[in-house]
């Protein structure tokens, strides 16, 4: 069973140093057939994996080899297969190896093409790790590796500027929340003397909820830096600026939820410290409120996405600090595969629209690309949360456990997110495939993608369909190691209202949003339209003007802040102390040159002067030592 | 009104006073080493003074011997002197500053 | 052989060096890579030859110079010198055979050779004396490599570091005068032998001046905050190789003395001074941190991140116990690995273009996509990315220092991002964006014998990352022997509180990590 | 009382002489004043009892060293009177008396222990003279002999330095002045 857990971790990084071999060389189809192969092998291994963990229910641990062992610290390459990290690593690996043969056509123009692929697989590499690690060490690597390929791949397209900003942008932001991360691994190491996930959370009890609480706080910190929280989330929107197969694989399914596995996996530390989790809860339903509103007036496809993957992830989080972990689980499953296929859609269209990104310049692309507006359409539905679909089971179900759990403020935040969630994700398919074909204005004639790059988007489409029927079987396996919490109405009469009224709701949003989107008279908008200058367009446009904050008041403060330690403080003060000692021996010296102006008289005359100086110094300390005993007595009177 | 040690010690402080007023005043080197003569022999007084207070010689010792040196020293001086007077005939003190620091 | 393998170390380079006068002037280059290469098998050598399971010094040599007062010149290895002296002998060979065309070059290796002893002899000395010796005839070579094959403020620069750190080490010589007259004074007879001076208790206040007289001598050379403004003009005038040297081992000294110097001798002063020096160097870090981000020149944005990383090394050193200890010793390794890299990159693009301004260069990534992936990989390590050499220097100082103080760690935490700021908007400037300049258009990539320097460094970097445990674990063991020593020689309550007290959780040790296995 | 009268004479007046020797514009006063002076010193001399000593000081002072300085006046033409550039007084007289208070100060305020003992005790009823002769012969004798060889030296100095031809150090001078200097002795006396 070994060889199928170092298979499924090590192959990526095959591929990802095969492809790497080429990195400099122009595009060789190798490059990015082999990386494909490894991935799906990697693919195979977790299913066989999840197989034996299905059925025999017994996990896997094994060590690898020691990393570090100084003092008390020993920190193992231990790597762990239980019920969790399985599930993890089948969604990584399976949208990953979608999102690899997608990305084979996608990428076939681009000269950076073997490059890609070894970034794409390290980036797999790096989550496999982060996945299976079975310490907080070891999670911090695969943390930190995903950054850095993150950083990689948003910057991929160098040459330009915004692209690598955002990179830059997305790599700081993570690391400002590693700090949290950093501090949090401290607290759990020197409270509980080890590492390791079984002993530190064996320990934990033990421990008095003031020192729990700050350990929950600061590696909620790093979940939030790495899901793209409230204050950390501007990087997201920017990370748009990487190729869509980045988008669809980072920014979708795999490193975004990182956080939200890092609360699920720490869920023995969170079920000891409510408040905090009420307090994540919480976050999670401002956040989704707070993206999905921005979401309705974005005038870029991948960004509307990328703000719906961030409210889904408020909804991840508000489950998980509700204690429904494997609710938040099943949510993050369901939600990378309709997600990720949503992306590949959108980057279909891109393609097709030569890298035009507005819905608005777009219109009725349905009759031309069949094949990606049916697939476009199912993602949104299942997003939505229509019933059949996976969104059904595990959306809905967040919204049981907010309503059981007697949070209705949460519930209601929820809700009316949901119906927000389908308003925009069915505006921006109206824009796109219903309505008029605007874009022939601008003598664009698109194309469907190629063919397999559908067959290989047809997982997820399956995938988006009946994941739903997986919730029986997911969850007796999953709380073998989550606890199970039934989330049961008591009374089926309000679980019945409950269930038909959001779909009602739901429906309704999307019925509003077809008939506001396909009518005929759709134009470009030019800034002149009523709506634009109210004053809440112009705020969610603008997203809430965060990003105007952040750059005016933290980055330019800390700019010209620098500017000035160096100029002023570092060369006038410090450098200016030094270089004024050296000054001032050299001045003395000068002045004192005076003395030695050769003329006799004047010689003579300091002559006298310093016999002077000396007879007064011999007068003074004649005079101390005679009268030492009164001057004593005189001065500890005066108390020194 | 007896003479004591200090009346002369007083009276050849004064005098060195004196001596130090006409070194640092003269601009003439000539007249510079009168004044360096003054100092000498106030130092010769109180020399004398204490030998005869004290009642012991070697102060008369170290008279003696300081007149020894101030001759020389003339001596000598006025040689050098004569040898710059003859190279630049003046004796003043103000252009005599190549030694300068 | 074995036994005197130390002082063939230090003086085979200087006899090497004296023989290289012989040797003429288009041979001289082979020449120095052969001496080089022969120090650094003698080094690994030493290395297989240690035994890192014995936490006190190997390799003991001993011979009188000044039976009278004590001096005699002793030296020795042990876990926590044992690597750097390695760096050097390795630095020291990819340096002379990495060199470009300077002009009189046969002198410039000589020089080299001559800094290759001293650079050892401080690492080994064991008598306080030919510490002091080794630690300013350092200076010297130094002082010619910058001031002779320096930028254009060379005079500067050299003439201001050279007074700069031997004021320092003026301060520390009376410190250990002092030392040697209380030895004298408690036990009656003179040594300057640090081992003898390791087992002398002195009283608090005596500790706390005497720590203040070698904490600047240390501070200067590491260099901490208010003495660190020799560094940019050194490094920003020196030589490629001056440069390399002068960041991968001499800066190494200041922190290495502290450790062998400082903490043993005087524990209590180290744990009353312990915050303040913590102050200084969380100032240091962020405060550097941001100057490197302000600046202009690539040369001098790596020389203010290396004060910025030595800040980590010092916050290890005094976290005062095993783990940051360990942590601060391994950084240091780590830093002489990355910034040494760092400043060959440096030179590289240095020869092509002569100029070091950041704003010349522009989209390098596409010209120089080998330089650029090397110039990556040793970006993401000097930011201290895990699975590089850097992080588990840096992991641990952080970690070790936070039992003494969440506050603060939290703040030196902030390296990370200040790191990354700098290193990252410096990356984009010179190798992101479309190539502007044409100058730039066709700048040849990495050539064999630049690679021949970066490659090892590069894949040190990673191995040592993945596998630190062959230099940990030497490193462990005698650190474990300094807590201890610490321990039992600490005075003050608050001194036996700060210092753990390792053989009294021996039986934690073997349970937790039994446990873990 | 006779002995105090006298003293104070001759304090005052030697503190006028050197007074007009110090401030006088006129360098013939200042030379005679001096002289003036030194006479009167050595007249302290015999009232301390140390007659053999103001013999010495009237002999070699007034005498041998005032004769030098006229020789000296004459060769350089102070006949008129020497301008004197006026430093700031001030400063010369307060150093001075300064100077004077503190030394007064010192020796009135008897800081300095009074216990000196007497190395070489004068005896009564001998001759001062023959005292100096027997002290200066045996004890001193070493001093005296480098003080002979001192004035011996000071005189050739003085002779070498004033002699007329005697100023063109030979070594400084180029062939051609030694070969002219040789003529004109020649000729002079051939």
């Amino acid at each position: 069973m070994e060889l199928f857990l170092y298979t499924a971790l090590f192959s990526p990084l095959v591929g990802s140093l095969f492809a790497a071999l080429f990195g400099a060389s122009p595009k060789t189809k190798i490059a990015g057939i082999v990386p494909s192969a490894l991935l799906g092998v990697s693919l195979i291994s977790s299913t066989i994996l999840l197989i034996l963990v299905f059925t025999t229910g017994h996990t896997l641990h094994v060590e690898m080899m020691t990393w570090m062992a100084t003092g008390d610290l020993y920190i193992p390459f231990g790597f762990v297969v239980d019920q969790v990290s399985v599930v993890m690593m089948m969604v990584v690996t399976l949208v990953s190896t979608v999102v690899h043969v997608y990305a084979v056509g996608y990428m076939d123009h681009d000269k950076g093409f073997n490059r890609f692929f070894s970034y794409l697989s390290a980036f797999v590499f790096s989550m496999m790790i982060l996945v299976m690690s079975d310490n907080f060490a070891g999670l911090f690597i695969g943390w930190e590796g995903v950054g850095l390929c993150s950083w990689l791949l948003i910057g991929f397209w160098y040459h330009k500027e915004s692209a690598s900003w955002a990179a830059n942008e997305a790599f700081i932001m993570n690391r400002i929340a590693d700090l949290g991360m950093l501090i949090g691994i401290f607290l759990v190491y020197w409270n509980t003397g080890t590492l390791q996930y079984d002993g530190a959370f064996a320990a934990m009890p033990s421990l008095d909820t003031a020192t729990l609480t700050w350990i929950g706080i600061f590696l909620f910190i790093g979940a939030m830096g790495k899901s793209a929280q409230f204050p950390l989330h501007t990087w997201l929107a920017d990370a748009m600026e990487g190729p869509t197969p980045v988008s669809a694989l980072i920014h979708a399914a795999t490193m975004v939820t990182a956080g939200v596995y890092l609360v699920v996996r720490s869920s023995p530390l969170y079920e000891l410290i409510p408040n905090v989790g009420l307090f994540i809860a919480s976050l999670g339903a401002f956040v989704a409120l707070f993206a999905a509103s921005m979401a309705l007036v974005n005038r870029d496809m991948k960004r509307v996405i990328a703000y719906s993957t961030l409210s889904q992830l408020g909804y991840m989080f508000a489950a998980a600090g509700l204690g429904a972990y494997w609710v938040a689980l099943f949510h993050l499953m369901a939600h990378a595969f309709f997600k990720a296929l949503l992306f590949l859609g959108a980057g279909n269209v891109m393609h097709a629209m030569h890298d035009e990104l507005d819905p608005f310049k777009m219109g009725g692309l349905g009759k031309v690309m069949k094949g990606t507006f049916v697939m476009m359409t199912v993602a949104s539905v299942a997003l939505a949360g229509i019933f059949p679909l996976a969104g059904f089971f595990s959306k809905d179900l967040i919204l049981e456990v907010a309503f059981v759990n007697h949070h209705y403020v949460i519930y209601a935040v929820l809700l009316f997110t949901a119906a927000l969630t389908a308003f925009y994700s069915f505006r921006l398919v109206a824009l796109i495939f219903h309505g008029e074909e605007r874009y022939k204005l601008f003598g664009i004639h698109p194309h469907e993608a190629y063919k397999f790059m559908l067959v290989a988007m047809s997982p997820l489409l399956l995938l988006a369909v009946i994941a739903g029927a997986f919730k029986a079987g997911y969850f007796d396996m999953v709380t073998q190691l989550l606890p199970d919490t039934e989330y049961h109405v008591h009374s089926a009469a309000t679980y019945w209202i409950m269930t038909i009224g959001t779909q009602l709701l739901v429906g309704f949003a999307i019925f509003y949003a077809y008939k506001k989107y396909t009518r005929r008279d759709i134009k470009v908008p030019d800034g002149t339209s009523k709506m634009e200058n109210s004053f809440a367009y112009k705020l969610l446009i603008n997203q809430y003007y965060i990003p105007y904050f952040y750059e005016e008041y933290i980055v330019k403060a800390y700019r010209e802040l620098s500017e000035i330690f160096w100029t002023k403080i570092d060369q006038k003060i410090v450098d200016g102390t030094v270089d004024g000692i050296a000054n001032i021996l050299y001045k003395t010296g000068n002045t004192t040159r005076v003395m030695q102006s050769g003329n006799l008289s004047t010689m003579l005359k300091w002559m006298v002067a310093g016999t002077v100086a000396l007879l007064s110094l011999a007068v003074v300390f004649g005079l101390a030592a005679r009268y030492s005993g009164e001057i004593k007595s005189i001065l500890s009177g005066l108390g020194v | 009104m007896e003479i004591g040690l200090n009346h002369y010690l007083v009276l050849s402080t004064i005098l060195f006073a004196i001596g130090l007023v006409g070194v640092m005043r003269r601009k003439n080197l000539l007249m510079l080493f009168f004044a360096t003569e003054i100092l000498l022999n106030s130092v010769n007084i109180s020399f004398a003074a204490i030998s005869h207070y004290y009642g012991d010689l070697t102060g008369q010792m170290f008279a003696f011997f300081v007149i020894a040196i101030a001759a020389s020293e003339v001596a000598v001086g006025l040689g050098l002197l004569i040898v710059w007077h003859k190279k630049h005939n003046n004796i003043d003190l103000d252009n005599m500053s190549s030694m300068r620091g | 052989m074995l036994d005197h393998i130390l002082s063939i170390l230090i003086f085979f380079p200087a006899l090497a060096a004296i023989l290289g006068f012989v040797v003429n002037k288009n041979s001289i280059r082979s020449y120095g890579v052969a001496v080089a290469t022969v120090e650094f098998l003698l080094a690994l050598w030493l290395w297989f030859a240690f035994d890192s399971n014995v936490s006190g010094m190997q390799f003991m040599e001993q011979i009188a110079l000044v039976p009278a007062f004590g001096i005699n010149y002793i030296v020795g290895v042990d876990g926590i010198s044992l690597f750097i002296i390695i760096l050097a002998a390795f630095f020291t060979m990819i340096g002379i055979a990495s060199l470009g065309e300077m002009k009189d070059i046969k002198n410039l290796i000589i020089t080299l050779l001559f800094l290759q002893m001293t650079m050892v002899g401080v690492f080994v000395a064991l008598d306080a004396i030919v510490f002091y010796l080794f630690w300013e005839l350092s200076l010297v070579p130094m002082l010619y490599i910058i001031g002779a094959w320096g930028g254009p403020l060379r005079i500067y620069a050299s003439v201001k570091f050279f007074l700069y750190t031997f004021t320092g080490s003026l301060v520390m010589l009376v410190g250990m005068l002092f030392m040697a007259y209380f030895y004298h004074q408690a036990t009656g007879d003179w040594s300057f032998a640090l081992l003898d001076w390791y087992r002398l208790i002195l009283p608090e206040s005596f500790q706390n001046w005497l720590f203040v007289a070698f904490f600047f001598g240390f501070a200067i050379k590491v260099p901490m905050f208010p003495f660190h403004t020799w560094l940019p003009y050194a490094h920003g005038q020196a030589p490629t190789i001056g440069s390399v040297i002068l960041a991968a081992i001499l800066l190494k000294m200041g922190t290495y003395a502290f450790i062998r110097f400082s903490l043993p001798l005087f524990p209590d002063a180290s744990v009353y001074f312990m915050y303040p020096i913590a102050v200084l160097a969380i100032i240091m870090i962020i405060y550097t941190a941001m100057v490197a981000y302000a600046q202009k020149d690539i040369k001098q944005v790596v020389a203010y991140s290396s004060v910025s990383h030595m800040g980590v090394i010092i916050l290890g050193t005094f976290a005062l116990n095993v783990e940051g200890i360990t942590g601060s010793i391994f950084l240091m390794i780590a830093h002489g690995v990355v910034s040494g890299a760092l400043f060959f990159l440096v030179g590289v693009i240095y020869d092509r273009r002569h100029t070091k301004l950041m704003s010349e260069f522009g989209g390098l990534a596409s010209v120089m996509p080998r330089y650029a992936t090397i110039f990556g990989i040793m970006l993401m390590a000097s930011v201290g990315l895990p699975l590089t050499i850097n992080f588990v220097g840096e992991f641990l100082s952080l970690l070790g220092f936070y039992k003494q103080s969440h506050i603060l760690t939290l703040l030196a935490g902030t390296a990370i991002i200040v790191g990354a700021i700098y290193m990252l908007s410096a990356y984009k400037k010179m190798f992101f964006g479309v190539v502007t300049k044409d100058e730039n258009r066709n700048l040849p990539d990495v050539n064999k014998k630049e690679l021949f320097a970066l490659i090892p460094l590069t894949v040190i970097t990673i191995w040592l990352g993945v596998y630190p445990k062959p230099l940990l674990e030497p490193i462990n063991k005698s650190v474990e022997g300094i807590v201890t020593l610490m321990h039992e020689k600490s005075i003050s309550e608050e001194a036996k509180l700060r210092i753990p007290n390792i053989n009294k959780d021996m039986g934690l040790i073997t349970k937790s990590s039994g446990e873990a296995h | 009382m006779f002995e105090a009268i006298a003293f104070y004479l001759f304090a005052f007046l030697t503190i006028a002489m050197f007074y007009v020797a110090v401030t006088t514009s006129q360098a013939l006063y200042a030379l005679s004043a001096l002289a003036a002076g030194m006479i009167f010193i050595s007249a302290f001399f015999f009232i301390l009892g140390a007659d053999f000593l103001g013999a010495v000081q009237i002999v070699v002072y007034s005498g041998a060293v005032m004769a030098l300085y006229a020789f000296g006046m004459m060769f350089f033409d102070t006949t008129r009177e020497v301008k004197e550039k006026q430093g700031n007084k001030a400063i010369v007289i307060g150093l001075s008396s300064l100077a004077a208070l503190m030394v007064v100060v010192i020796v009135a305020a008897p800081i300095v222990g009074n216990n000196i003992e007497a190395i070489y005790p004068m005896t009564e009823g001998v001759g001062n003279t023959q005292e100096v002769g027997m002290i200066l012969f045996t004890k001193y004798l070493v001093p005296f002999e480098v003080a002979a060889v001192m004035l011996l030296v000071a005189m050739i100095a003085g002779i070498v330095l004033a002699g007329k031809k005697m100023d063109l150090s030979l070594t400084l001078m180029n062939d051609t002045d030694l070969m002219t200097m040789k003529e004109e002795d020649k000729k002079v006396h051939p």
